[in-house]
């Protein structure tokens, strides 16, 4: 039962149903997507990156509550942050999720995220807006 | 027919006690008699069928078959020269699409249904696509039926190919097959009949239901992975030209040109998965014993109770239809809870469900209803998975209380 | 590796203790290990792939895409997703002839040799009839082996395809693949290997071969029937259209038209033989245990055996080369006795082999062979096996005398 | 042993290697052909019907002993037949080497192939030619 509990908290509840980066960049210079095409899950990035610095991240896309959440938050967590950083906030992101660390502090908000670690079927939704992150940065198809 | 009896004979519940499994109409589980028929024959009697002259490959070659037969009489046919062996239902409908195509023009027609699975839809799409003709859909009606009156309109336009479910796998709807396909066979249309989720679930008899093809899926009726039965008219058969092409479906090659063998060789290209096969007509077997009939009723009752039980879980949306044409699915969702969220709460409860869109993405989109979460059951679910769903559902109520819109 | 050891773990042998099976080729036996890791997938963990949102689909997934990782392994693939499953070596090249052949255009030339099996051939007829392209063929030497010269002849049209196997289902001959494969790349071609026979034999790096695509047959190298590997370059997978189309493949669909899924699962079209998919790693784990280099050498052993010992036979004619390129396999035949009578009298003697054409009728014409009888090795046969069949075919040769031209 | 034996007797040999009936009939008033697309055996028949009997038959054809013999067997029984008669012939002869009943006499030679019911991978070879043969009187394809 505390897995639940740990996970569906007013936290995640509130970034779901409002979010604070939803939405397009209209001089986006990166885009990128992100589909679980089993479960239907779908996450769109756009990144306004100024020399190594990404200036501002919206997201679109729809699904669950995990997937969406944590594209909002990671928009609003790479925000101000120079490449090298974000790619970093990947790392400490998945090793929270996927891993099951202790949630590093730069995660800070992303925390919220850390009861996914116990629920494996979930941890795809969960990195769903992480790997498009990557794949923008890295510019991997 | 005793769920609780019957359960003993699927060792999937023996590895997990707890397990309330309703996803069967992804996949059903296994008998153990299907998989020691499966093992037996690898280790009794295998070797490739067809083409030795030794008594091992005769012994395959026989059971292979056998199989042919058993399957032919599991669904009704007359022949079973008219039992073609494929992979699963997708495959079913490809080679369909493929061997039909040379039947269709420009600017004709191919009818499909909006509550089709996308197995049943998106190799009519290529067809269309391919040929320039034009894909249309018969509307299905808030209560989740085919807009009957709908149907015949479109009908009057003489499409070429009209293929529908038998049973929706998202709606638990039980299509009037014979009714429509009589009418297309009347207006001049090949028809091609999606019976994965009927199959396994309804007394079935191809030749009486009065269509062309009827496509199976043999792992959503006890069977394993990797083979299913696709059945069609032995006249179209023999017409139609062949899918995939090579060894076992040829009667003669040269390096310019190759003549095809008579069905239902000409549809099995290579090795089949005979061994398979056989541990499928394993399957047929064990629901003939379990009973056609009493199968469907035993999944039209635990329906009956969970529609009624669910309908008290406020907020709950339910999907598909009441009444004698429903089998044994139920879709629901609560507003503002998505379906993964939900299937999550009841997963860490041991109750398995499926999320998702359920390759029927245009009937969501049609009834509006977002992602859904869907509970389906077969012969070995008891009143006691229903109830348990039906528990689970009003905790999970509380407990996303104020996610629910 | 002792196949005296081996041989115990084939249940097959128990059941038949006298089986002298000599039909590999065709179709292997089954170590216990890949039936019992079938049997305890479908009693421990299995669900339908992909789609379930609880543990045991989870569990079932997991199965299935390491499976993937096995066989990309197996095979020296840099990247699980060049993988894909499908039922046979026959549809992996029907797969491929499809997918491909948007990029055949009239005049084109699609290359391929004289002793493909029909698998390897009657898809690229069939591309090449629809597309208006030419299908031609690398002759074969009187020895067996490809005529390297008229291969660079033939390259110099500018193939828009070459396909040729690895190692001849008839011949036994090891064609110098990656150095074909270097040239028809070279000349612009894409490059499809039929590895239905040496996959199970050779030991095997598909990055450092060179060829594009590598096709390859699940139940001729110890697993199931109905699961098959089929490998490809990412980046070609990545640019090619979907084959079969339906639930699984599809990233979204709506009535009018779909956006496919990336690979593998763009190649996968509904429920793939997963549980087949389990236990054919299972397979390749064995394989790998047993030690591929030892595997080709005991072939290599047993197969010089037996031409050393058929030399001896009056009147018998081999067929194939002699040399470190030669696989396990040999085909005969008495001038004057057919192959089926030939093969009845040694499947009187408990030996099983194949007679016929082999799927490659083509090449018995070029050779002016009538149909042969085939011999091939594996893991677990032994000298005492090859003795045998010599001794058998030294009592035929007295038995038929009347008969042999 | 006895099995072979019984069966790859000289009258075998004889009827494989110098068959009575090869060959076609330009006057054909009905042609079938059978085939083993497994195996590759293959016979084409040829019957001169008038009115309700066989004047003359004959095959061509490639393959075993067993397939090609039954059919030289096959064309030089049914010659002169009714077509009635030439379908009793055909049960008899099933009865003989697929059920492996003791041969009817009216089998004449055709006995050579009761051997053949103890050779059950065979037996459609020695059927090949007699199924083509009920194809062509009555009528199937
Ligand atoms: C109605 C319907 N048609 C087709 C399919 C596809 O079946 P398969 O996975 O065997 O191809 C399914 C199952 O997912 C189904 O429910
Ligand atoms: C060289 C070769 N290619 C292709 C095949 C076809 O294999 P499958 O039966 O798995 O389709 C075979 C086996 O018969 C073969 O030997």
């Amino acid at each position: 039962m505390g897995v639940l509990e740990d996970l569906y908290q007013e936290a995640l509840l509130l970034r779901y149903k409002s979010p604070k980066r939803r939405g397009t960049l209209p001089d986006a210079t990166h885009t990128s997507g992100g589909k679980n095409p089993s479960c239907g899950d779908r996450v769109e990035l756009f990144l306004k990156v100024n020399g190594d610095r990404i200036e501002a991240a919206r997201f679109t896309g729809e699904g669950c509550a995990v997937s969406q959440a944590s594209a909002d938050l990671l928009a609003e967590a790479v925000e101000g942050k120079t490449i090298p950083e974000a790619l970093e906030l990947v790392r400490a992101f998945k090793a929270m999720v996927v891993e099951g660390k202790p949630p590093a502090p730069a995660l800070g908000d992303l925390q919220i995220l850390a009861g996914v670690a116990k629920l494996p079927s979930r941890v795809k939704c969960a990195t769903l807006a992480w790997n498009a992150l990557e794949s923008a940065l890295l510019g991997e198809r | 027919m005793d769920p609780q009896v019957l359960r003993k004979d699927f060792p999937i519940f023996e590895a997990h006690p707890e397990l309330v499994f309703l996803d069967s109409a992804a996949s059903s589980q296994k008998p153990r008699a299907v998989l020691e028929a499966l093992t037996r024959f690898y280790a009794t009697r295998y070797a490739n069928v067809h083409r030795g002259g030794y008594a091992l490959s005769e012994a395959a070659t026989e059971a292979y078959e056998d199989a042919r037969k058993t399957l032919a009489r599991f669904l009704g046919a007359r022949d079973p020269r008219e039992v073609v062996f494929v992979r699963n239902a997708t495959e079913g409908v490809n080679l369909l699409a493929h061997a039909l195509g040379g039947r269709v023009d420009p600017g004709d027609t191919i009818l499909v249904t909006e509550m089709e699975h996308h197995a049943n839809l998106v190799p009519w799409q290529q067809l269309a696509a391919h040929t320039g003709a034009q894909l249309k859909a018969v509307p299905v009606t808030e209560e989740g039926r085919l807009d009957l009156e709908a149907f015949d309109r479109l009908l009057a336009e003489g499409p070429k190919i009209v293929a529908f479910s038998h049973m929706s796998n998202v709606l638990g709807t039980v299509n009037p097959v014979a009714e429509l396909a009589k009418k297309a066979r009347a207006a001049g249309a090949v028809v091609v009949v999606d019976g994965a989720q009927a199959a396994p679930h309804l007394p079935l008899n191809v030749a009486e239901l009065g269509a062309d093809f009827y496509v199976t899926s043999g792992h959503k009726m006890l069977g394993p992975t990797g083979a299913s039965a696709l059945w069609g008219r032995l006249e179209l058969w023999q017409e139609l030209p062949p899918f995939l092409t090579g060894g076992g479906m040829i009667e003669e090659v040269t390096l310019e040109e190759s003549r095809f063998a008579e069905p239902p060789a000409r549809f099995e290209a290579g090795t089949p998965p005979f061994a398979e096969a056989v541990a499928l007509a394993e399957a047929a077997r064990y629901l003939e014993n379990a009973g056609r009939e009493a199968v469907f009723a035993h999944d039209q009752a635990l329906v009956r109770r969970a529609l009624a039980k669910l309908k008290e879980v406020p907020g709950l949306k339910l999907l598909g239809p009441e009444g004698p044409d429903r089998g044994g699915v139920v879709s629901f969702y609560f507003p503002g809870l998505h379906a993964h969220d939900l299937a999550t709460f009841l997963a860490e409860r041991g109750i398995a469900v499926r999320s998702g869109h359920h390759c029927a993405q245009p009937l969501h989109r049609k009834l509006g209803a977002p992602a859904t979460t869907r509970a389906s059951f077969y012969l070995y679910n008891t009143e006691d998975d229903v109830d348990r769903l039906a528990e689970a559902l009003i905790e999970a109520r509380r407990f996303f209380d104020a996610w629910i819109a």
